[in-house]
Formats: C-alpha cells, structure tokens, sequence
C-alpha cells in the first residue's frame, strides 16, 4: 500500500516537471501550429544557463530562473521573426518543422562544443536534503522543483487570462485572420508567443538542471516529452500542459512499477497513439484552429 | 493507362534506364569507397521514393517511417537466425520476404485507424508509432534489440561484400521505383494526388479515398522495409540503434524535400546530393559536421522551399518567358 | 414541364445542428433530364441541402432517393459512383494540378462503368471551353475560368445528376450567359441539372422547375412564371418584384 | 574544463570551408606514398550519446602519437624511424556512416584501425577491416559477438563484456563480513545489459543470492519506483552496470529517496571528478571498477609509468583524465611495440606480433585471449572506493592503496 502510494507521490512530482517542460511547445502549437523540435534544446540551454550562473557566479539555480527566462525570451523571439516565420511564409507549416529540427542539430552541435559533451549536474546545498511523510519519503529537491514548476504554471496561466498580452496571445490562437483585421501585429504575437515559449522551457530547464544530471542528447528526450504530454492535456493551456504532465509523470512511475521498469517509455508512446486515435484535442478537448 | 503513362514520361524512362546501366557497371570502375558511397545512395534514394508512395502523393507525412526499416530487419534477422535454410542466400532470401511481408502485414493492420489522423497528427502518430516498435524492440529479450542479430552471411565468396551489396541494393531500389512509377500513372497515383489536394473534394469525386491511401500506406511500408532488410544484411549486425533511427524517418522528408516534393525524380536527387554532402564532403570532419548538416536543412527550407526540381522548373520557366 | 420519372427524391429530410433546424421537412422531387432550381435567401438551407444529398454531412431525418435507391448514410465517395456529381459554389479545384489533370480525375473516378478516359477529358474540356488552356495550373485561373473547371470535372465524372452550387456567383452577365449555355448543353447531353442560383433573371430563364426554400422549410413549388408571382416567395425570399 | 574555446570553433569551421572546397582535389593520400609515416585510422564518435567516451578514446590516441612524434623524435622500427600520423573522422553513432568512411581509408591505404566505441558500430566496421586484412585494436567494443566471428585481425584492450564481472565478483567473496545477497540494476544498452547478465551469472556461480534484475530503458529521468522495491527488499551490494550518468542519477536519487543498501557498487560513474564533487560527502562509500588508475604501478617502454603519461596529458589537455584515455593511448603503444617486435610496418607480421603481445604498458600488461579480446585477469578491472572525495584502490590485494569500508554508513550518517 505505501509502495503504491510512494509510486504516486513520485508520479506527481515527476509531472509536475514534465508540464512545465511541456507548456512552451504547447503554446507554440496551440497558437501557431507549429511544432518545434528546438524546445528540447531550449530546455537543455536553460539547464546550461543555470548551470553557468551556478557554477560561474554562485546563483542558486531557483534564483536564476528570471535571468534564464529573460535571456532565452529575446531568443524566443528572434528566433521566431528570424526564421520560423520566413520558413512558414516561404514554404508550409510541416516543412517549418524541419527547420526547427535543422536548428536543433546546430544547437546541439554548440552546445557540445560550448560544454563538452559530458554530463553536468546542478546540486545547491538543499540538494540531498529529505522529508518523511508517514510511510512515503520525498525529498526537498523535487519537491521544490514541483513547487516551483505550478508557480510558473500559474503565472503563466495568470498572464494568458488578465493581461492585455495574454488576451491577444489567446485571440490569434483562435482566429489570426479576425485577430488580423482588428489590427493586431499577428507577427508580433507570435514573437512574443515563441518568446514566452522559450522562457518557460528555459525555467523548466533550470529545475530540472536541479533534478537530473543533463548532457547534450538529452534534448531529444524532452521534445520528445512534450510531444506526450501535449498530446495527453490537450493544445495551448497551462491546465492542459498541466494535466498532461501529471498523467504522464503517473503512467511512468506506474508502468515501472507494476508492469516492469523498463517499459514507461514504451507506454508512454502507446498511450501518444492510442490518445491521437480516440482523442486528438486531448483529455479536456479543448481543440484548437488546427485541429482537423 | 500504363501504356499512357509511359508515352507521356517516356524520356524520363530512358533517363533511368540509362541510369540504371551506368548504375550495372559502376563497380567496375569505382573504388571501394565509392561503391559503398553508391550502396548509400541507393539506399536513401530508396528510401526516399518509398516515402513518397505516401508522403508525396498522397500528402501523409509520415514521421516514423524507420518503424518499418526496424520492424522488416529484426523479423528478417529473427527468422534467418533461427530457421536457416539450405543456403544462405536462400536463408536471405525468404528472411527478406518474411521481413517485408511482415511490414506489410503490420501496416495494413494499423494503416486505417492512424489514416483517419490528418497532417501534424498523422506525422506524430507515426513517430509515436516508431518509438513504440523501437522501445518494445529494445526491451523485450526475446527481440534482441538490445544484445544484437547478427545477420547470416550471404555474400557469395566470389565476391566483394559491397560490391554484392550494392548490386541488392541496385534491385531492391529499382523495383521501389518502378513501383512508385506504376502508382504515379495509375488510377491509384491519380487518386492519391487528389487526396493530397483535397481530399474532401476528392471524395466527393468518387475517389475511394479510404481504400487508396491505405494502399499507398501498404506499399510505402513494405517497400521501406525491403530496403531496410537490405541495409541490415549490408551492415552484418543491427541492434535497436542500427535501425530504428529518427534521423532515418526525417531523412526521407528531407530527401524529397530537397529534391522537390510529391515528384519521384525529386527524391533520387535529393538523397544523391545529400549523400554526397555528408558523406564525401563532410566524411572527414570530426566535430562540426552535425551543425552543418542542421544549416543546410535550414537553408533548404529557406532558400529553395519547392526542392531541386522546383527550382529546374523554375528557371526553365523563366527562359521560356524570357525567349517568347 | 418534363414527364420523366424522378431521377432525385428528397422525402422529409431535416438537419439539426445543435440547436439550429438548418433543414425542416423539406421534400421534392426532380424529374429525369430536367433542369430544376433549388433558391432561397441567404441561410435558408439550400447548401446544406447539397451537402445531404451528397453524404457530405448525415441526416437528422427523412430520406433521399436516387431513381429508386436510398443513398443517405450512404457517403460521398459511393453517392458520387452511382452518378451524382457537384459543382462547388467556392470552386476547389485541385491547385497545383493542371487543368487537364483536374479534369482527368473526375474522369478516371466518378461514376462506375466503363469508359474512355481521354475522349471524356477532350469532351469535358472542349464543353467548357478551356481546351486552351488544359496545361494551365488551376490556380493560375480566374474566376470565371475556374467556376468552368468546377464543372468540367463535375461533368467528368460522366453523372446522371449534377447538382451546381451558384456556378454564377460573382460573375458578369456575359459570363454568366456562357455558364448558362454550358448548363444547357450538359442537359442535353442528358444529365439532369439542380441548380442552386441567386441571379434571378438566369434561374427563371433556364428552370423547368422550381423549389423556393426559407428559414429551412420548403415554401413553394413549381414552373418559374408562377413562382414569380407566388406571393409567399415574393416576401419571404424577394421582398421585392424579380428585379429588372 | 573546456578543450573547444571558440577560436577552435570558428578555425573548424573555416577548416570545412577548405575542405569542402578541395573535395575535387585528389584527397586520397596513399601511406605509403610517404614511406616514414605510419597512419592510423579509424572513427570516434564525437557527436551523439556518445561522444563524451569518443571524445576520451580519442584524447587517448593523441596524446600517445603527440608524445611519440615529439618527445621520442618517432619511433623506431626495423631499424627506421618512423613519425604516426592519426586520421579519424566521426561516426556520430550512425552505423552506416561508419562503415562507409572505414572503407574510404582501407581504399586510401590506411593499414592500422584504431575502434570506435559501442559494439553496433566496432562488429560492422571490423567485419570491414578483417577482410581487407588490416588489423584493429580498439578499446570500445566489447561485446562478446565481436570476439565470436572467428576475427583474426581484431584486438580489444577490455575483456569481453560477459567476463568483465569475474574480478568483481572475486572482491566480494573477499569482503568481510561476506556480502549475502545482490540486485542488478542495468539499462537497456549492449554494454550494460550484457554487464548485467555477466554479474549475476558469476555472482550466482559464487554462491551469492541474487534477489532482483532491474531493466531500466536506455535513458532515465527517473527512477523512483526501482528505489522503492530496492528499499522494501534491500540487498547487501547493489549493482549498478550503468554509464556516468545513469550512475548519477540512481546515486543521487537513492541520497534524495534515503535508500540505503550496506554496499552501492557502480561500474561506471564515481571514477570521474564531476560524479564526486556532486555527491560531495555522499560519495563517500561508493564502489566503482577501475580499468586503469594513474597511481598504478604500470611500467612503459615510452611514458616510463602510468603516472608520467597523466602528467603529459594533464599539460597539454585541460580535459580530466579518463581510463578511457588510457586505454586509447595503450592502443597506440601497443601498436608500435607489436611493429618493433615484428621489425615491420606490414599488416600480416604486426598482426601476428599483436596476437602473440605479452608487454608492460601505461595501461597494465596487455595480452589477448586467442579470440582477441583482452585477457580477463590482467586487464580486467580492480575495485576503488571513494573515501574523502578521492577513489582508493581496495582490490586486488597487490593494488590496494586503500582499506574497504563496509558496511557503508547510511546517507544521513555520511560526514
């Protein structure tokens, strides 16, 4: 009974860091369709950065986390208006995919050479510290990586619904063409939109930096992520990111314990395709424009 | 409507045949090296016009089409490693037809709940598709994915490995074209063409749209595995990351891409070009190459978004303006 | 008025989305090698009553005879093999495709049984007018050339009914002429036509017979000169005498 | 820490400008066109899962050739000297690219291959070289199936995975008390599955109890759940067959979880620096298997000793050393002294020298099986132990620089 317990407790915690992983792609998507195979590195280069802050200057890596998301914002945002816009206007919305898998690899390659290609591992000094909870242990790094993953979660949930960005983010999600005529800079948006995108994977990237050890071709494992979890919660929320992250955080911890540890990836994949088949706007169904 | 078909293409007919000719009696003259050059280039452009079957006509982009070159070579590699026959080429032979005939069988199975999916969440379910084949592969024993097949040897003592593989590839190749050429001319090309259109219109046409995408899902799946099996064989030992490979589903997109999308020419030329560039060109760099590669794709993406043949027909265009 | 046995039998049909009956009972009958048109105002129900005779979308109730099958739940692709064919009001052409190709593909599918597949492409091109420019991609086309490619593939699929969604919408009276003679010819090719039109003149100049709906339901019936004077058509659909 | 600055970056990337420029020129080089230069070959994977062990084999390779060239003015052989040159390019993991560019040296004239690393790219590639008759050593691949194909050109410095767990196992029967029962926990890769089977093959053979196999996927983010079973049934050593940063994670997780077993014994992962600076105290108890220690005794012909080879790494690479390192350098040593022995720089001779090697080198004394893998006694690993943030040698006997500390303290009671 405890070890089902613990496997949940394990499961939500986990998730909670998949939905922030996840929630900047699933903005881009939702409000673009565009898939971006560059989020994996852009959580990857949040873990560098804190790690960077962290190693270099002493910043605990929770404290960085707005310097990370500055910094990797107005990369968010050239990004977009440099090339992901000139790739969707010159060409089509698949072919825009390759093109952010093309940066993909440049970033990798960079971020080898920048770093090496060895693993790097964050530990501030609450590192190893653990709490009892009656028959389950949790430790204090995951928990304050969960705590600060719903933080952002929310904030970012809280900037979406009562700022005045966040309502015309949400308007061109639904309808660019109506958002169009009402005179707003779509472009724009959008920059902004793969700006904030960008800035929470960064985030996520710091705490999981505080979690994980991290190398370079980890990157293909949390695009890949928030692919699931995308898929799982539904396109473009917060609730949905959300949802999705703590369903698979679940299903990873479960499949390892009850089925066999070496199959959550494998169930993992299964439930993406069993899920698009059934339910392709996702559990709360809260599809979106491109949703056919 | 063959016949048609081929009076209307008939030089590009020619142009293959000669192609092939050429192709025949290469080793001849080249070196090792190259011929290995050629096997990958084959290979790839097979790849790439098997791809097409479905992601070029038909417009399904798939995104985990090494599903089918892991799926042909493990039950290919499975079956040779516990059923041998008399000779080894004959063990190669049935392995391969095991292998693709299991590809096709699989395919069919999955090939009408995943088409109802259209554009990004087709491609993500065929990549969700891959990752479960290679992860189940991977992790049940009983696959070997993860300890490795290793390959009969069918090479004929006669002769050089890459040069008789080379030769496999030639015929496994050739036959994916003249396959995807049959498809192009036929009822079922035209058929997949207007489902890549507009399939609601198409139906309403009369185009059996359900039936000819799950055809072009079949054959485009039994003809990667083919040449997946071939690849397996060539390379002697597969594990999981031999050929289950992500960069082998995107590669294919990129062939066709570069070349000039929905075209069979357009894949040929893109995977030689490709080919060429990493493998001649970029072969010999130690820790850049992978940023090159990815600057290309961009710059593929950016600079010529209707491929090679896109580009020909361009400039062929704006001569024949320019001369009227 | 043509004494042919109906080719068409709309019986009770009705289509419900959500809360909005977009179709209400409507029921009539088109006879064999006429030509009949379906009018009505804006949002009266008449493209969505396509989209039910064509399987494009299913019935909320009643039922739709061609000569004497039932085809609703059938679905479009079977709907349009046993000869029913539609020209859209928003053209589709297929947009990278050649003009000829377009055309071809209605011929090579389209309605069952045998077929010479490049005397039908020729026929169709020819009927419409755009032998000229068969090479030509589709989405190089104008308006009006494209609304001819609608029907030329329409006509491709060599049907016994062809059902055309304002084939003149947006067009100049000149060229709405044209469409109307090829409209003609197509009936006399002996394919039935059901048109749905707003240009009044073009409707009463070329029906046999008529059918008025609004707000969903079917409100009159009948040649064009009595529907002219219908006083229900007047207001509900005219407000106004037919203009000119 | 970093050995790419970006000058490297940008001088690379000019580099494949020309390279790229001057493909139509005739690249192929034939060795033996320069008749006092020996050319190694071969690929490393330096993009890609891999490329942190790529990026230390070739480290290895180098520095061995730098040091030779440079400090001993070449080397000798039949009474010639001879400069080494090193030609490798990057297989990025991607079998088919490896075989590929294997073949463009062999065609060169490339005579001697140095391996890459991971058993899926080194079996292909060496079924390359064997036939074109060229031998291989290589410090990358040891999966059994290379060393069961009848290859009589392909060396390995590692004894085959299945019997890398045979000097292990003889440490746990030395403890005291002696350890009951054993779990694995491996990963689903060739190197650490087939570690697996092997140590609880030989575990079971000596009598050990072992309680569970874990099989995890080949990359973890998590392993929670495998902690709590190992918690609820807790062996005296866990194993872990896992690479660096596997290792990591299971070590920090199992400190975050407070999973506590009396041993935690890891083939991989404390060796490094990095593993030890982030458990800090932590580190304190852990077991890992040592290929190679500086401090070892090692004598060789070139570097003098073992410890002498780290010194000349250490000033030219700013990069910590690795055994992979070691065991790259070794390669190259025994190469030149397969060549001296055979007074020749052809293949059949220095093929049958290497098969019949028996020499001192910075990497221990080298000697392969008949199948040509290395041999399980002398070049099998010895067991550290981390103790004060260092890792101390405690088995073999001969080797120990250190006493084991068993049971280890529980994490709460680490100082």
């Amino acid at each position: 009974m405890s070890l089902i317990l613990q496997t949940i407790l394990d499961g939500l915690v986990l998730g909670g860091l998949y939905s922030l992983a996840a929630v900047g792609f699933s903005l881009i998507f939702g409000v673009m369709n565009v898939v971006n195979l560059t989020h994996g590195v852009i959580v990857l280069i949040g873990a560098y950065l804190a790690y960077a802050f962290w190693h270099g200057l002493g910043v605990d890596p929770l404290l960085a986390i707005p310097l990370v998301m500055a910094a990797l914002f107005a990369f968010g945002y050239v990004y977009q208006r440099g090339l992901i816009q000139l790739a969707v206007d010159r060409s089509s919305l698949l072919a825009s995919m390759l093109v952010t898998f093309g940066v993909a690899l440049m970033l990798r390659n960079v971020l080898v050479l920048v770093f090496s290609p060895d693993f790097k591992s964050v530990t501030p000094s609450y590192a190893f510290t653990v709490f009892f909870l009656g028959p389950v242990t949790i430790d204090l790094v995951r928990l304050s990586a969960l705590g600060a993953s719903l933080v952002l979660l929310c904030v970012l949930a809280g900037v979406l619904r009562w700022t005045a960005v966040g309502r015309v983010i949400r308007a061109t999600a639904q309808q660019d063409l109506a958002a169009r005529l009402c005179g707003v800079d779509v472009r724009h948006v959008y920059g902004i939109t793969f700006g904030v995108s960008a800035a929470f994977a960064g985030a996520s990237g710091a705490i999981i930096g505080i979690v994980v050890p991290f190398s370079p071709p980890d990157e293909a494992l949390w695009t890949i992520n928030a692919f699931v979890v995308v898929t799982l919660g539904g396109v473009g929320s917060p609730s949905g990111a959300l949802l999705g992250g703590l369903l698979l955080g679940l299903i990873s911890t479960l499949t390892s314990q009850l089925i066999g540890p070496q199959f959550p990836n494998a169930m993992m994949f299964l439930i993406l395709v069993v899920m698009l088949l059934l339910r392709p706007s996702g559990l709360l169904g809260n599809a979106f424009s491109g949703s056919r | 409507m063959l016949a048609e078909g081929i009076r209307a293409h008939r030089w590009w007919i020619v142009a293959a045949a000669v192609g092939f000719a050429v192709l025949l009696t290469a080793p001849a003259y080249l070196t090792p090296f190259q011929v290995r050059v050629g096997q990958l280039f084959l290979f790839s452009a097979g790849l790439g016009v098997a791809w097409t079957i479905l992601g070029g006509f038909a417009g399904y982009w798939s995104f985990g089409h090494t599903a089918f070159i892991g799926l042909g070579a493990f039950v290919a590699g499975a079956f040779e490693l516990h059923v041998p026959l008399g000779s080894p080429v004959a063990t190669m032979v049935a392995g391969t037809a095991l292998g693709s005939l299991a590809c096709a069988a699989v395919s069919a199975v999955i090939a009408y709940p995943i088409l109802r999916l259209r554009g990004i969440y087709f491609a993500i379910a065929m990549l969700g598709v891959s990752q479960v084949f290679a992860e189940l592969t991977n992790n049940v024993d009983a696959f070997k994915g993860t300890m490795g097949i290793n390959m009969p040897n069918a090479v004929p003592a006669s002769m050089e490995p890459q040069t008789f593989f080379y030769y496999v590839f030639v015929a496994a190749t050739a036959l994916t074209l003249g396959v995807a050429f049959w498809v192009k001319v036929s009822r079922l090309g035209y058929g997949l063409v207007s489902i890549r259109e507009d399939e609601d219109t198409a139906r309403m046409l009369g185009v059996p749209t359900e039936r000819y995408k799950i055809w072009a899902f079949v054959l485009s799946a039994t003809l990667t595995g083919l040449l997946g099996i071939v690849y397996a064989h060539a390379l002697g030992y597969i594990t999981t990351g031999s050929v289950y490979r992500t960069d082998f589903s995107l590669n294919m997109i990129v062939y066709a891409l570069l070349g000039g999308i929905g075209t069979i020419v357009g894949p040929v030329l893109g995977s030689a070009l490709m080919v060429w560039l990493t493998q001649v060109v970029l072969g010999r760099l130690l820790d850049v190459h992978m940023f090159i590669t990815g600057a290309l794709l961009v710059a593929i993406v950016l600079l010529a978004p209707h491929g090679l043949v896109g580009f020909a027909r361009k400039l062929l265009r704006r001569g024949a303006g320019g001369g009227a | 008025m043509s004494a042919g046995a109906p080719i068409l039998r709309v019986a009770g049909v009705s289509k419900r989305f959500r809360g909005l009956l977009a179709v209400n009972d409507v029921s009539f009958a088109v006879p064999e090698g006429s030509i009949c048109s379906l009018i009505g105002p804006n949002g009266a129900g008449k493209s969505s009553l396509f989209n039910l005779v064509t399987g494009y979308l299913p019935l909320t109730a009643g039922a739709v005879w061609f000569r004497d099958r039932r085809i609703d739940g059938q679905g479009t692709t079977a709907i349009s093999r046993m000869g029913i064919a539609r020209a859209f009001q928003i053209a589709k052409p297929f947009p990278e495709l050649s003009v000829r190709d377009n055309v071809r593909i209605g011929a090579l599918f389209g309605r069952e049984g045998p077929r010479d597949v490049a005397s039908v492409v020729r026929d169709a091109l020819q009927l419409t007018g755009l032998s000229d420019h068969a090479g030509q991609q589709a989405n190089s086309l104008t308006v009006g050339f494209l609304r001819r490619l609608e029907l030329a593939r329409a006509v491709a699929t060599r049907p016994a009914l062809l059902l055309a969604d304002e084939p003149c919408a947006g067009l100049n009276p000149t060229e709405t002429e044209e469409i109307m003679g090829i409209l003609r010819q197509i009936r006399a090719n002996g394919v039935t036509v059901l048109l749905v039109e707003h240009d009044m003149r073009a409707v009463m100049g070329i029906s046999e017979t008529i059918f008025v709906l609004d707000a969903g339901a079917k409100i009159a019936e009948g040649p064009p000169d009595a529907i002219a004077r219908d006083p229900r058509v007047v207001a509900a659909y005219l407000g106004a005498p037919a203009e000119g | 820490m970093r050995r790419f600055g970006r000058r490297d970056f940008v001088k690379t990337v000019g580099a494949t400008a020309a390279a790229a420029g001057l493909v139509a020129a005739p690249a192929v080089r034939r060795a033996d066109a320069q008749a006092k230069t020996i050319v190694f070959g071969g690929s490393v994977p330096l993009s890609g899962r891999a490329a942190e062990t790529g990026l230390n084999v070739n480290n290895g390779y180098l520095m061995a050739i730098k040091y030779l060239n440079e400090e001993m003015g070449g080397v000798e052989i039949g009474g010639e000297k001879y400069k080494l040159e090193l030609k490798m390019f990057d297989d990025a993991s991607d079998p088919a690219r490896a075989t590929t560019l294997i073949q463009r040296q062999i065609d060169e004239g490339v005579d001697f291959f140095l391996g890459s690393f991971g058993s899926n790219i080194v079996l292909p590639t060496a079924a390359i070289t064997e036939r074109a008759k060229r031998p291989m050593v290589q410090s990358g691949g040891g999966s059994d199936q290379i060393f069961t194909q009848g290859f009589k050109y392909v060396f390995g410095m590692f004894p085959r995975a299945s019997r890398q767990f045979i000097s292990s196992v003889e440490f746990f029967k030395a403890m005291s008390p002696r350890p009951k029962s054993i779990s694995v926990i491996f990963t689903n890769d060739a190197f650490s599955k087939t570690n697996a089977e092997g140590a609880a093959k030989d575990s079971k053979a000596a009598g050990f109890d072992v309680l569970e196999m874990y099989g995890l996927p080949e990359q973890i983010t998590d392993v929670s759940s495998v902690l709590a079973s190992v918690r609820s049934k807790t062996p005296d050593v866990l194993i872990c067959t896992t690479h660096d940063q596997n290792s990591l994670l299971i070590s920090r997780q199992m400190v975050a979880t407070n999973t506590n077993v009396p041993l935690l014994y890891q083939t991989l992962g404390p060796q490094l620096a990095t593993y030890r600076e982030t458990l800090g105290k932590f580190a304190t108890g852990i077991c890992v298997q040592i290929y190679w220690d500086e401090r070892a005794p090692y004598k060789d012909k070139f570097f003098g000793t073992a410890q002498k080879f780290a010194e000349y790494y250490r000033k030219h690479v700013q990069r910590p050393i690795a055994y992979h390192t070691a065991g790259g350098a070794a390669c190259i040593v025994t190469y030149v002294q397969a060549m001296q022995a055979a007074k020749s720089i052809k293949t059949e001779p220095v093929r049958d020298a290497l098969a019949a090697t028996d020499v001192d080198t910075l990497y221990g004394r080298v000697k392969f099986t008949p199948e040509g893998d290395g041999d399980a006694i002398l070049l099998g690993p010895a067991v550290g132990q981390v103790q004060k943030g260092v890792v101390q040698l405690v088995h073999p006997a001969a080797a120990k620089t250190g006493t084991l500390i068993y049971p280890t303290p529980k994490w709460s009671e680490k100082t």
